[in-house]
């Protein structure tokens, strides 16, 4: 199996899909989507094949790939997973799957949203699959335009115009790219300043022992990009809406990966390669990543809008991924990772059924609704299993996330974990009353008419599901994988000491 | 067989795990089959917890067994799912097992044509599952993962009925009220796994007996017993229990009865050793619970909804258990906690009886001369109440007993004056509900109550049965057999005295002859004692108004608080975003003025630009030049 | 002794008279007549430098020959615009013609 | 200083030079301020002349105040069709008015700054005698490919002006 480019394949399979379905004929639905749903299998299969056959006793970078592309650059097409990037690979393909079945019955202009879909999962997935600065900011780039595309087209909001919203996701993201093309130029050029080879690998600017003012400059910027797509806290105004605005295969996407090149590029950019500045703007990130929490948690109690609360509610989990890699050691790190792949398994989740629910009863109010249990059962279990992970109830996966963040944590910032921990109450309060409001209640005729998940639809339920329950019962499967990965990463920039224990 | 049994104890709550997930996922549209699979597994789990229990009690005293794999590990945090079996394990198991069998095969007959049997089954085995998972964990964490498993269960459960507003506020309000308390309980586990690097109790213990500065324990210790407040609905955290009553009545006497409420008790014995070496966390447990005690059963005087006083008598008797192992008997804490479990299930389950028999009629003052429809009902809950207020032969005198004797012997004068208050408060409202609605006058709704089928009755006779016997296990006739097996060596021991026997048992009689004066034969009429005592009377129907203080705060604190903060965030953050947007429109309109179609004015611009380089050219050039 | 500077600076006073007429006239003619100007004022500076710094070259008078060539294409074609403007618009005064107006 | 006779032809060039040149700017008929071109045209080839480059003295006549003005005036005509009295004035757009005139008053004042203070490195040397020989060289020689541009400009100058003159007609 070592040379047979399996990376690649996984990483190109739904562009190859995407590419087929542009040559199919426009009124050909059934095609089209068993191309998409073909190609993101094939995906999510191999990506399994890689979960399972990644040698977690020797760690670091396998599976890799290396082909020359610039070369007075320094860039090539570099593909390679570790214990950090491996979950979050497997992650995108469960949820590019899921999405394709989420939107199974889609009626108008199927064939370019598929198109789109797929470019978009591609695009979510480079970033984690490559281990070269040049091609991660390629992939970061080529996810922006399709969201813009499929959320002007296919959007649907109330308090604003999907416009508005397509707009001001995609401005701030661009903004937030920006400031990522400006840490990578400058990290380029002082890296070939100092080493006088031009590169962009990430292990290799790693060993270079950049000059802590430099660092702590560059990693600013990095905290800045990276924080806009991660929603930090005074830059996450774009997420409610742009979640709001989307439809759900896009939401789903976007909660689910979109955030998590955020926290990825924080660990692997920010700690891998500045580590001295990441120590220094740590204080600040933790500071914020508690307002996250607190202040979102609160505004979800205040939502009507059944995606708005979702919306908010990332924004609340985003926090803890933030305290979890501002705590700079190895059991938050490790925390914070099992936390994005918790909470994109778990948004994934809420997001398919409340598209689900908003296709057929076209409204998202959570006072609209009353009673559904009674009509819909699977559609309440699946949200009461979204909703119960989100709230973080151990046997699922998001505990085991939030009580890692929270005892690595614990040990750098006391007094800020205790009001992070705070957040869990606030959490638990408004998914239960948002859950019962629309799950629970007596019958109400009106909503007799829905009918329950069948057939296509019941796919992300069990896919997600299952990979909430199996994370949430049997952690080991994940935990060693990434605490290896972390391992290395931690022992890698060991050199210049973190705070906290390592 | 003991030791085949031992080290894979992890069966008993595997085996209702296995049905709950194959009711959850396959058999739910067969109510019967589900409904048999539960019982069944919840049987076998009563056996092995039989054998488990003959294991350790043919043991010396004080043995522990203990295994456990690997469930999550990292460099610097390991917890791991274990199994811990000492003499405690072993009480609780029997306890939970029994009383969950017992339950389920009651709910046959209250649940009868009920459409969701299959749903109820599935939730009640989960419920004992994660219950049997947190009696037998060995490490705070495991305890923490089956600590919220339970509460989620409890959710379910209490909101079963949830085409019901009122069912679905109540398991909501249990699961937030549970929450807080939850978030003390992590904070302790967060502050013990920084400390100590472990959570498993034994390490904790030898590493606890080693440490010297007491002051940074108090908080821990304190923010442990948090968890036990709100799960055994202590003072400030007892609101969600009465409201707990909306659940079906066998989930009231399984979950709100004996089991779950009693995980709060479990855990304080569990970890007595880091109670007992923070004095300051002992008088503190030891203070809410007598106060939650007086308080509860001065509310349950007033209740006229029979669950109702059945919870209110839960919470003083939880008040009584924690109060115990506040002064340091934690003997007689799990002793009375053992004795509880049976007769307080036994009331509830006579009580859902009665509902049954009155077609859903919760209210006592409706019922009345039921002693002559429903016999066996009426005697097992006579058995149950007199149990419960401490009348000699039964199980409920020497727990009760044992633990005024305990705050004696450590003390606390104030503890037993209110121990002995309560008691005897106890058997008032418990005989005032017997006369009213077994004994008193032949109400309308009455007549057409009969006795329930066997299916509801035998699990009466036998819980009546257990609750007689109960008490003997830790009586000196068995030489204080229960006490020899658990008991801490912190903890106080103490000796019988007959004094205190004959004081306690006085107080219940006269309790019991009060009830009877006053409703049996309305001596002293019920109604100028509510009339002369107007004010308390108010408030302690209205729970001390404290459900409403609750429901202010929170409105103002938490939905006042998020609008504001919404509102925040749309008008300052995106607010921000908009000027923005809005600053670059407006700076586009007034640009285009200067558009105004004239050649000239363009070639003017032009030659202003030039004029403009040549100026800034000679300036820069001028100190040359002159 | 009138030297090279009083060339240069009656070449810049021709311009900038030149350019003020450019600049301030209604009459696109008189625009047309005052670039004229400006392009003499040019030429002057060109003789002028020629005969004072290079003397024995005449580059500075080449160039100002292909000045003058240059100027009288930009002439003819200038008036050949301002016909065909004013044949189309009846006027010639250059602040009726803004179509690019805002 | 002695006040040479050239210096006398200069200031006396210099001032014809300024009138007409202010001439064309203020005279308000458009034909007057043709005609004062015309003067200044021909007080810049006496420049030339004074500066000894005969040739572009000649050459300055025979195109300058020979043929340009001439088209000019034939433009005026044909543009003329109200009474020729008011047709020169300025534009009405005060505040552009007086800002082209800040504007050059301060070109003025920094050109003149300039070259008031620079010092030219002058070399008093005589002129060539055959300068119109050289310039023809010069033609032929280095700037051959500006001379062959320069002619094509003025053809395409040419057509340019009769196509766009003439285009009128076939567009009725």
């Amino acid at each position: 199996m070592n040379n047979f480019p399996i990376l690649s394949l996984i990483l190109l399979a739904p562009l190859i899909g995407a590419i087929i379905i542009m040559c199919l004929p426009k009124d050909n639905g059934k095609a089209i989507k068993y191309i998409a749903a073909i190609s993101t299998f094939l995906s999510l299969l191999l990506s399994l094949v890689v979960f399972i056959g990644y040698d977690r006793s020797l760690g670091g970078m396998q599976f890799v790939e290396k082909i020359p592309w610039i070369a007075d650059l320094g860039v090539n097409y570099a593909l390679g997973v570790d214990g950090i990037s491996l979950p979050l690979m497997l992650l995108t393909n469960l949820i590019g799957f899921s999405a394709v079945y989420a939107s199974w019955n889609n009626k108008e202009r199927i064939k370019e949203f598929f198109a789109l879909l797929l470019i978009l999962i591609t695009g979510v997935m480079g970033t984690f699959v490559t281990t070269d600065l040049f091609i991660f900011f390629l992939f970061y780039e080529v996810v922006v335009i399709p969201i813009y595309l499929m959320v002007i087209m296919w959007g649907s909001t109330k308090r604003v115009t999907k416009e508005y919203a397509g707009m001001k996701l995609t401005i701030y993201l661009l903004i937030g790219s920006a400031f990522l093309m400006v840490g990578l130029i400058s990290l380029f050029i002082k890296a070939k300043g100092i080493t006088g080879v031009p590169s962009m690998d990430m292990a290799f600017l790693a060993t270079i022992d950049f000059p802590v003012s430099f660092q702590v400059m560059v990693f600013a910027f990095m905290a800045f990009a990276f924080g806009t797509l991660l929603s930090m806290f005074p830059f996450h105004a774009w997420s409610p809406d742009g979640y709001a605005g989307a439809p759900t295969a896009v939401s789903m996407i976007h909660a689910g990966v979109l955030k998590k090149i955020g926290g990825y590029g924080l660990i692997r950019i920010g700690l891998f390669i500045l580590p001295a500045g990441a120590q220094i703007i740590a204080p600040i990130i933790a500071v914020l990543a508690i307002g996250n929490v607190v202040y979102a948690a609160y505004i979800c109690i205040s939502q009507k809008d059944l995606k708005y609360i979702v919306g908010y509610s990332s924004v609340s989990h985003m926090g803890y991924v933030l305290i979890g890699i501002a705590a700079l050691n190895l059991i938050s790190i490790n925390g914070a990772i099992i936390m994005m792949f918790a909470h994109g398994v778990m948004a994934a989740l809420f997001f398919a059924m409340i598209g689900n629910l908003y296709e057929k009863s076209h409204t998202r109010n959570v006072d609209d609704f009353g009673g559904l249990a009674h009509q819909m059962p699977r559609l309440s279990v699946g949200f009461m299993l979204a909703g119960l992970a989100s709230l973080g109830l151990p046997g699922m996966v998001n505990f085991i996330g939030e009580f890692t963040i929270f005892v690595g944590a614990f040990s750098t910032y006391k007094v800020l974990t205790i009001i992070g921990v705070s957040g869990i109450i606030f959490t638990a309060l408004y998914i239960l009353r948002a859950l019962g409001n629309v799950l629970f209640g007596p019958r109400r005729e009106e909503w007799d008419h829905l009918q329950d998940l069948k057939g296509p639809e019941m796919v992300p339920l069990i896919v997600l599901g299952a990979a909430i329950l199996i994370g949430g019962i049997f952690p080991f499967t994940l935990m060693d994988l990434i605490s290896s990965g972390v391992g290395d990463l931690i022992a890698q920039v060991g050199l210049v000491q973190i705070g906290g224990i390592l | 067989m003991f030791e085949f049994i031992l080290p894979n104890a992890w069966l008993i709550p595997l085996v209702p795990v296995l049905a709950f997930a194959l009711i959850g996922l396959f058999l739910h549209r067969w109510p019967k089959i589900s409904a048999a699979l539960s019982i069944f597994s919840i049987a076998i789990a009563f056996i092995l917890a039989l054998v488990i229990a003959g294991g350790v009690f043919s043991a010396p005293a004080g043995t522990v067994y203990e295994f456990s794999t690997r469930w999550l590990d990292m460099p610097g945090l390991q917890v791991d799912m274990g199994l811990l079996i000492d003499a405690l394990t072993a009480v609780m198991l029997l306890v939970v097992t029994t009383v969950a069998l017992l339950v389920q095969i009651y709910s046959l007959g209250y649940m009868k044509g009920d459409p969701g049997i299959a749903s109820y089954y599935a939730y009640q085995s989960l419920f004992a599952a994660s219950m049997l998972g947190l009696v037998i964990a060995n490490n705070l964490g495991q305890m923490f993962v089956f600590w919220e498993l339970v509460g989620i269960c409890s959710y379910l459960l209490i909101g079963f009925w949830f085409g019901k507003y009122s069912a679905r506020n109540a398991a909501i309000k249990a699961f937030i009220t549970n929450r807080v308390g939850d978030f003390g309980f992590l904070l302790a586990i967060l502050f013990l796994q920084i400390m100590f690097g472990t959570l498993n109790f034994g390490e904790l213990s030898d590493s606890m007996a080693g440490f010297t500065n007491m002051t940074i324990l108090i908080p821990v210790a304190i923010l442990l017993f948090c968890g036990p407040i709100g799960k055994s609905a202590q003072f400030p955290l007892h609101v969600w229990l009465p409201d707990a009553m909306e659940g079906p009545t066998p989930v009231s006497a399984l979950i709100h009865a004996a089991t779950m409420v009693a995980a709060g008790v479990y855990l304080v014995a569990r970890a007595f050793f880091i109670f007992s070496a923070v004095p300051q966390a002992m008088t503190v447990i030891a203070v809410i619970g007598g106060f939650t005690a007086l308080f509860a059963a001065t509310i349950a005087l007033t209740q006229n909804d029979i669950k109702r006083i059945l919870a209110y008598s839960t919470l003083s008797q939880l008040g009584y258990m924690m109060m115990a192992m506040g002064i340091g008997a934690m003997t007689a804490g799990m002793f009375h906690l053992m004795t509880h479990a049976f007769f307080k299930s036994l009331l509830f389950l006579g009580a859902g009886s009665v509902i049954v028999a009155m077609h859903e009629e919760q209210d006592i003052w409706k019922m009345g001369g039921l002693y002559k429809k429903m016999p066996i009902t009426t005697w097992t809950f006579i058995i149950g109440a007199l149990a419960l207020s401490g009348i000699p032969p039964l199980s409920g005198f020497w727990s009760k007993d044992e633990i005024l004797l305990g705050a004696l012997a450590s003390g606390h004068i104030g503890l037993y004056i209110i121990g002995a208050f309560v008691a005897f408060l106890t058997a008032l409202y418990m005989f005032r509900l017997i006369f009213v609605a077994f004994f008193g006058s032949n109400k309308a709704g009455a007549e057409k109550a009969q006795e329930n089928s066997a299916v509801m009755t035998v699990p009466l006779i036998i819980l009546a049965a257990i609750s007689v016997v109960a008490g003997l296990v830790n009586s000196p006739l068995m030489h204080n057999a229960f006490g020899h097996y658990i008991n801490s060596p912190a903890g106080i021991e103490p000796h019988p005295s007959l004094i205190i026997m004959i004081s306690s048992t006085v107080i219940a009689l006269a309790g019991i002859a009060m009830a009877w004066l006053i409703y049996q034969k309305q001596v002293i009429s019920a109604e100028d004692l509510k009339y002369r005592f107007e004010g308390i009377y108010k408030v302690l129907y209205h729970k001390y108004y404290i459900d409403e203080i609750y429901a202010w705060l929170g409105a103002r604190l938490v939905d006042g608080m998020a609008k504001v903060l919404y509102w925040f965030d749309i008008y300052v953050v995106n607010g921000f975003i908009n000027a923005i947007a809005y600053v670059t429109a407006i700076t586009g309109e007034v640009l285009k003025f200067t558009e105004d179609g004239q050649v000239q004015t363009y070639a003017l611009y032009m030659f202003a630009g030039i004029v403009l380089l040549l100026v800034s050219a000679l300036y820069a050039v001028y100190t040359v030049l002159i | 002794m009138i030297g090279l500077t009083h060339y240069l600076l009656l070449g810049t006073v021709v311009f900038c008279i030149g350019l003020f007429g450019v600049l301030s006239k209604r009459n696109a003619i008189a625009v047309l007549m005052s670039v004229e100007l400006m392009l003499n004022a040019v030429n002057i500076n060109f003789v002028a430098i020629n005969k004072f710094i290079t003397p024995n070259d005449v580059t500075g008078q080449l160039f100002s020959i292909f000045v003058i060539v240059v100027a009288a294409a930009e002439v003819a074609v200038g008036l050949a615009l301002i016909i065909s403007i004013y044949r189309h618009r009846k006027s010639v005064d250059l602040n009726d013609f803004n179509l690019l107006k805002w | 200083m002695t006040v040479s006779l050239n210096d006398l032809v200069f200031v006396a060039m210099a001032l014809v030079i300024v009138v007409a040149a202010t001439g064309v700017v203020m005279l308000k008929n458009i034909v007057h301020s043709a005609l004062s071109l015309i003067l200044a045209f021909v007080g810049v080839a006496g420049i030339y002349f004074q500066l000894s480059a005969g040739f572009i003295g000649l050459v300055q006549i025979m195109v300058y105040a020979g043929a340009i003005s001439v088209l000019i005036i034939f433009a005026i005509m044909l543009v003329m069709d109200k009474s020729v009295e008011k047709t020169n004035l300025f534009s009405p757009n005060i505040i552009r008015l007086l800002a082209g005139m800040g504007l050059t008053f301060l070109l003025f004042v920094t050109l003149g700054v300039s070259i008031w203070f620079t010092k030219f490195p002058v070399v008093p040397a005589e002129g060539p005698v055959d300068a119109v020989g050289m310039l023809a060289n010069l033609f032929m020689g280095d700037y051959v490919i500006a001379f062959e541009t320069a002619a094509i400009l003025l053809l395409v100058a040419v057509i340019g002006a009769i196509i766009l003159a003439k285009g009128a007609e076939d567009k009725q």
